[in-house]
């Protein structure tokens, strides 16, 4: 079982009500949003998002590890 | 050296460009992205830009390396605001400087395109009709 | 109204921006020539621009006319200096708006290509070697 | 037999040592410039130049009007 704080941007941060939380998490960084969108009803899928961990893009098959920072990537609209 | 930067304040070009200056540089070119009245058949009144910040520092960084890499540039900038801002405002800007303008240009339009479609900012508008929202576009990020 | 000039003194690109600037635009896209050092490996002390003045003023003119019927673009301005200029002067600008910035890119990019190709203005360069002489690039003018 | 201004820009002018003259002129613009060429030993052919009169550019063909002005334009530098 792993820590971890995740980060909420944008309209995640609005559906979620918050710009971040510590969970508990099992499995893959994949199931890791599955969880969180099924209780805050997010409505991107995970085919249109990216994943960072500790400031890094990661990949959604890569375990969450005790003590890192998740971030859920919407799609980016800058410029 | 950071070339790269996200800005709470309105953009200053003019120092920006200043520091491309160079007697090298045949070509200078620089694009800004404004922020319009309209998008996408609504009208808009304003938005907001927020960023994760650690994360866009790095891969706006990204992106101004690999400009340098591809394309035959002396030097190239990038700044993108964050927070409010209002019609007619800056919202990013890119700066170019290269011997020849062929690559001046590619390494301009390069870094918008890449920036836009990779860097962690996103887009929140208020429209006329009271209404607002985040911009998720429809591409694969 | 005017939006090719030709200027005999320094260029200020802050000034003719703002002209540009307008509620409706998303992009604006700008390229300047600055005087460089060298040119076809030779080492450039300084140089001079002479015009046919009429014509130019004429030629330049329709530039700007077919970048504004080719192009999705607001506007658009060019201003090419005349006269002595010192390495790292800036001798052209070419500024565009648009509401999208693959016209305003497109647009800027014609307008500069064009100006160089057709528009009677002449380069006298002086070399470190002490000689000097003038640029009759032989392609087809 | 028309009288016209002749400018001379760039290299011309050098060559020319002056950057203008009026000159007697019969025929088209081309056979004028091929006589000043001789005049003043200018080193670009005619394929190389473009030709304006009166602020307009020109065919080479055009015959000289009395009271014209012919600008002869060697290839352009501007940028």
């Amino acid at each position: 079982m792993a820590k971890v704080t995740v980060l909420y941007f944008a309209s995640l941060r609005d559906a979620a009500g918050m710009s971040s939380e510590v969970v508990d998490c099992e499995g893959d960084l994949r199931a890791l949003y599955g969880e969180l969108r099924e209780r805050h009803g997010f409505a991107l899928p995970v085919e249109r998002l990216r994943v960072a961990v500790d400031g890094a893009f990661a990949r959604w098959s890569d375990e969450a590890r005790d003590g890192s920072e998740v971030a859920f990537i919407p799609p980016v609209s800058g410029g | 050296m950071t070339r790269f930067l996200l800005a709470q304040t309105p953009i200053d070009t003019a120092t920006l460009r200043a520091e491309l200056l160079d007697d090298r540089v045949g070509g200078y070119a620089s694009f800004e992205g404004w922020v319009r009245n309209h998008n996408e058949g609504r009208d808009v009144l304003g938005l907001r830009y927020e960023a994760y910040a650690s994360l866009a520092q790095a891969e706006g960084e990204k992106v101004l390396d690999e400009a340098c890499a591809k394309f035959d540039i002396l030097d190239v900038r990038c700044v993108h605001r964050v927070g409010d801002l209002v019609i007619g405002e800056m919202a990013v800007w890119v700066g170019v400087s290269a011997a020849h303008r062929d690559a001046a240009f590619a390494a301009c339009r390069y870094v918008i395109d890449e920036v836009k479609a990779r860097v962690p900012i996103w887009k929140h508008e208020r429209y006329a009709e009271g209404d607002a929202g985040w911009l998720h576009p429809d591409t694969k990020p």
